[in-house]
């Protein structure tokens, strides 16, 4: 699993388990980037939920999914910051240090990227932008040092996310960017796992993915 | 704290033990060979045995990986003859890190053997001792700061390293999801609490169990080397 | 039997000199070497017990230690050899350093006691005396029961009591264990005393190789009594003179007359001499 | 290939010069002290010392960071009375790399300290020389293979470090971005192509580096410790 | 001015032993000391040069290098000192051994000539032989022009040349430089050619201290000769035995009358003397 789906996964699992008690699910965390390279590569994974749709397609390509790859949800981008209440584009240009997700590799990156080009300020506030290897990476960033972060949307619906203490966010308008659309794709055929794949396109989950903070 | 799970840290530290003892064995005649050869190439060898630490552990990761799974020659060896999966396995563990903390035991190891003093070795050559009766009893011993260091590097490094280890492990609870990787976990789940009771006990274990190995050795050492 | 003939290309002080020698040794032959320092004595010693290549040929007993391609590893030369700077294993104490070669617990506490240092059985070799880590060689040489023992300077460190209760401990052990000897010495009251053969070594070549009578007591034979001395004093009092002359590392007053007084003066290396002389000899009594 | 980019290397290198550097200026005072203590908590040091090995890179780097941002005390410190911020700066990989990497320069060298000859220190002390004489012209000079190991493990580890750097640094391009991220980018992009290439570059240069320290010790050593 | 009064508890062979020795000595002094193996001569001589730390007082001109707290490091004690075992230094060559101490191109080249080991100047100590590196020892202590001079036992290892030349150089040498020079040495001759006082040390206690012709020079006073030696072997000649006594380390042949044969044996201790006897001195012609 992408690490920004880890929050909404406990849920679901649970949500899951009600119906299928003797299934157990074991997760594995990683980038979406790391597991493809896994995948590739023989990993005993069953499910691979990813954070887009390109690692999904590439498996699929290689005929090592199974299935096509299908979105189970869409990520929505938030401002997120300790210091500054109401943080918006405007605080963007005002502050020092702006942390994102690396744009290279991880979408949610990509998207703030986006949505600071549609909003005309990317040649502004490019040289203040740090770069996280993920995008819960932004969160401690911002936190102890960046002013503002743009983060996945659903972290901040993590029950962890108290613990820090206070914080400001606020969603960013998604006129400015293309949701993410995140892919999940079977490798191998197996009921169980056939099982959860299902579960994943459910009311129930479709739910808990709102819940979280992802678009329909 | 009702699920604190200790598996992690037995695999953390099965691995570095491990780990340590099959380097030793590797490491102790590598480094033996490389301290006595007067081979033109010995610089060529030294600097390529130095080369895994260069690439930044989950490259290297990434490379193990390729080499090891069963699509490739070796991988498919080791899975058709021995049965053995060296990807996504506690053996598959052990290979990537002994191929990665290799540097570290060679390197002091290899500088031991060159601080010896010639002369004890030719007294027990002509004490009529063989090379391995002399390596064991003459030289090892009187190098056991060098052999120490070693130990202690590959160990700590071993149960620190996660870059090599989560590419070519995964996390699977149980089989490989050393401690490392679990609190790895944690941070990226922002359950910083977590995290920290687990930094915390990985710390003390092992601040014991090099604790301990310092003052066995200071104990040890006083034996015959201290004055008056 | 033992034969040797090496050869050898040193770096001497003045550019290369070779090392050059054949000689044979019997069985439980006792043989010295002396030379000037630098000359390659410790390198022959070297070469014979394996430590260092060289070219030529040794024979043991008929078994070929070197010979041409052959060469046999100092583990199964039959040899215990006492280095010049000792080379005690640091990781163990004297006991264990002398039960490393062999297990004998026995033969150990005989050395030991022998050598006056049962007592430092435990001492580890950097809590000893120079002497008394020359001592502990001695006898980690000896545990080995060798056929051939070969002792680089073995007594330079000692004290003269010391050293000659040691020469005597080596004289008894190299019968008791019909040993073949060879032992590097610049003492020739040492070397006359424990040695049948003796080799002068010159850069790297055999000067002399004779028994050490031969070698060492310059008699001339119309006299009865010489001895080689140097004036290292010359005390004059009352009427006479008194000359403090050494012989060898002993001091010995002469009076001596005015007339010689005139030729001579302190550094003059001197024969003491005389025809018509029969020493009174008595026995020293034992304090 | 239109756009192979050399700024990542260039920052690797002077990163890992700048760390190895100062690892040996403060590493050595406080090796030579360690070895010579005989104060009760020596193991207790030495322990300390090994632990940063122990924490998995990334959790280091993630504890590095909260110490040495601008909220902490640390942190503060040095942005107010230095104007130097020690997170995603290349002064902060600097600090979080000499941290991460301490243990690798203290190791041999307390070891190369220890296997000194007393002797010849004393010898250096009557010939009139103070200790800073004895140690640079002496103890130094007579423990090359220690200071060897101890510069490269130092130089090396921090060329391929990633986890800490990546954590404290934010890969900022030109700034923070080091060989070892970019390489570690390519391969979360599935770049393999561009992860092949920076890869062997890093491997040729390193290689290259490597090597010229060893060709150049070894022909030294020659010269004094080389027989017949 | 010198005067030393310092005690420190020494692990002896048998237990602890005391170290406990005052003397005093003057300005260009030179003060042998010997004494058995372990008795506590070269910790005496490291007490001395501040590499061990021990109580009580040393003071040198008016300089204090040890009394209670006080403390003078080695750095800053006038001092040149010759380690029995050399301790020369591996990465250096000769003559940079030298130049480390002082950048005196001159000196260093002067003490090298004068120890015949000038043409080892680039030589690394590994390279050389144990005769070679003590000289290389013997040549750095004097780098330093030091007020006081302490030596090892500084030519054990050398051959009786070599040891007589060197013996001359450290004689010029203390005058020259006008050094204070403590000696450790087993060899009465050398002790007496080459000292103003002496001091025999046994278990860590002096046991002597006086002009080393007192200590040494045992003469009875009703004879005019009298050499000590040792009878190392007897050889029967015709009519006559001969009998071959060393002296010090030089052999000698005396004839001996039948009556004396039988009381005397090989190994026995004995004093050749006489009352009537004018020996015949005359000097050696050089070779
Ligand atoms: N580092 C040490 N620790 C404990 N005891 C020591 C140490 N070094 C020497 N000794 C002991 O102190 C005593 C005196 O030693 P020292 O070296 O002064 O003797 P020495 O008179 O120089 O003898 P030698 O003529 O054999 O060199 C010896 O009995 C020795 O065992
Ligand atoms: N490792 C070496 N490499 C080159 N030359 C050496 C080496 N060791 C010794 N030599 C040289 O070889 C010659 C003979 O040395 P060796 O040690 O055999 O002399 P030695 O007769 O034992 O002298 P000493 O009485 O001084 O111990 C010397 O001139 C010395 O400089
Ligand atoms: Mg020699
Ligand atoms: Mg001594």
């Amino acid at each position: 699993t992408s690490t920004n789906v880890s929050y909404a996964l406990d849920e679901l699992i649970k949500e899951f388990k009600k119906d299928n008690p003797n299934i157990n699910i074991k997760t594995t965390l990683a980038s979406s980037g790391k597991l493809t390279a896994q995948i590739m590569h023989g990993a005993p994974y069953d499910i691979f939920m990813s954070a887009n749709m390109k690692y999904p397609d590439l498996l699929y390509k290689r005929g090592i999914a199974i299935t096509k790859p299908k979105v189970y949800a869409k990520g929505a981008i938030s401002f997120f910051s300790v210091k500054y209440e109401n943080p918006d584009f405007d605080t963007l240009e005002k502050v020092r240090q702006i942390a994102i997700a690396n744009p290279k590799f991880a979408p949610y990156g990509k998207a703030a990227i986006e949505a600071f080009k549609n909003r005309g300020i990317y040649d502004r506030i490019k040289n203040k932008l740090i770069y996280s290897e993920t995008v819960t990476g932004v969160i401690p960033y911002t936190i102890h040092s960046a002013d503002v972060g743009i983060v996945a949307k659903s972290s901040l619906f993590s029950p962890n996310i108290k613990k820090i203490g206070k914080f400001y966010s606020k969603d960013v308008n998604p006129k400015y960017y293309t949701p993410i659309k995140q892919g999940v794709v079977l490798l191998k055929h197996n009921e169980d796992a056939k099982k959860f794949y299902d579960f994943l396109f459910t009311k129930k989950a479709k739910k808990i993915f709102k819940k979280y903070g992802y678009i329909e | 704290m009702d699920e604190l799970n200790f598996t992690p840290f037995l695999l953390s530290f099965k691995l570095a033990f491990t780990v340590t003892i099959i380097l030793l064995v590797i490491g102790i005649p590598f480094a033996w060979y490389l301290s006595r050869t007067k081979s033109k190439i010995k610089p060529v060898i030294e600097a390529l045995t130095a080369l895994p630490i260069v690439l930044p552990p989950s490259v290297l990761g990434f490379y193990l990986l390729v080499i090891l799974s069963t699509s490739s020659p070796i991988g498919k060896f080791f899975w058709e003859y021995f049965n053995m999966k060296l990807v996504f396995s506690f053996e598959g563990l052990v290979v990537a890190s002994c191929i990665y903390s290799f540097p570290f035991m060679i390197q002091p190891l290899q500088n031991g053997f060159e601080n010896i003093d010639k002369n004890i070795i030719e007294a027990s050559y002509l004490s009529g001792k063989g090379p391995i009766m002399t390596l064991f009893k003459v030289i090892l011993p009187n190098m056991k700061d060098s052999l120490l260091t070693a130990i202690i590097i590959t160990f700590a490094h071993t149960v620190g390293e996660f870059g090599v280890v989560l590419m070519v492990g995964g996390s699977i609870p149980g089989k490989t999801e050393v401690a490392s990787v679990a609190i790895y976990d944690f941070v990226e789940m922002m359950d910083y609490e977590k995290a920290h009771i687990y930094s915390a006990i990985m710390l003390v274990i092992s601040f014991l169990v090099l604790f301990a190995v310092y003052f066995i050795n200071h104990k040890n050492k006083r034996k015959f080397n201290d004055v008056y | 039997m033992m034969y040797i003939n090496v050869r050898k290309t040193l770096h001497g002080s003045e550019g290369g000199i070779n090392l050059e020698c054949e000689f044979e040794l019997k069985h439980k032959e006792f043989l010295a070497i002396s030379g000037p320092s630098g000359s390659g004595k410790t390198t022959l010693l070297r070469i014979i017990a394996g430590l260092e290549k060289a070219e030529g040929i040794i024979k043991v007993d008929n078994e070929i230690w070197l010979e041409n391609k052959k060469f046999l590893s100092p583990q199964k030369r039959s040899i215990g050899f006492v280095f010049q700077d000792y080379a005690l294993f640091p990781n163990m104490n004297v006991l264990e350093n002398l039960l490393f070669v062999n297990k004998d617990q026995k033969l150990a506490k005989r050395l030991l006691e022998m050598t006056d240092i049962f007592q430092l059985k435990n001492r580890y070799p950097n809590m000893l005396s120079g002497g008394q880590k020359q001592r502990v060689a001695i006898c980690r040489a000896l545990m080995r029961k060798p056929k051939i023992l070969l002792l680089d300077e073995p007594f330079s460190a000692l004290d003269p009591d010391m050293r000659e209760k040691l020469q005597d401990d080596i004289a008894l052990l190299h019968k008791e264990f019909g040993l073949t000897t060879i032992m590097i010495s610049h003492s020739p009251s040492e070397i006359y005393k424990l040695s049948d053969k003796m080799i002068q070594l010159n850069k790297g070549k055999i000067e002399k190789i004779d028994t050490p009578s031969q070698v060492l007591l310059k008699t001339d034979t119309s006299e009865k009594f010489s001895l080689e001395g140097m004036i290292i004093d010359i005390i004059r009092a009352d009427i006479l003179n008194v000359a403090i002359v050494s012989i060898g590392n002993r001091i010995v007053e002469i009076v001596i007359s005015r007339n010689e007084n005139k030729n001579l003066k302190i550094g003059d290396k001197i024969i003491i001499s005389t025809k018509a002389f029969h020493p009174n000899i008595r026995k020293k009594e034992q304090k």
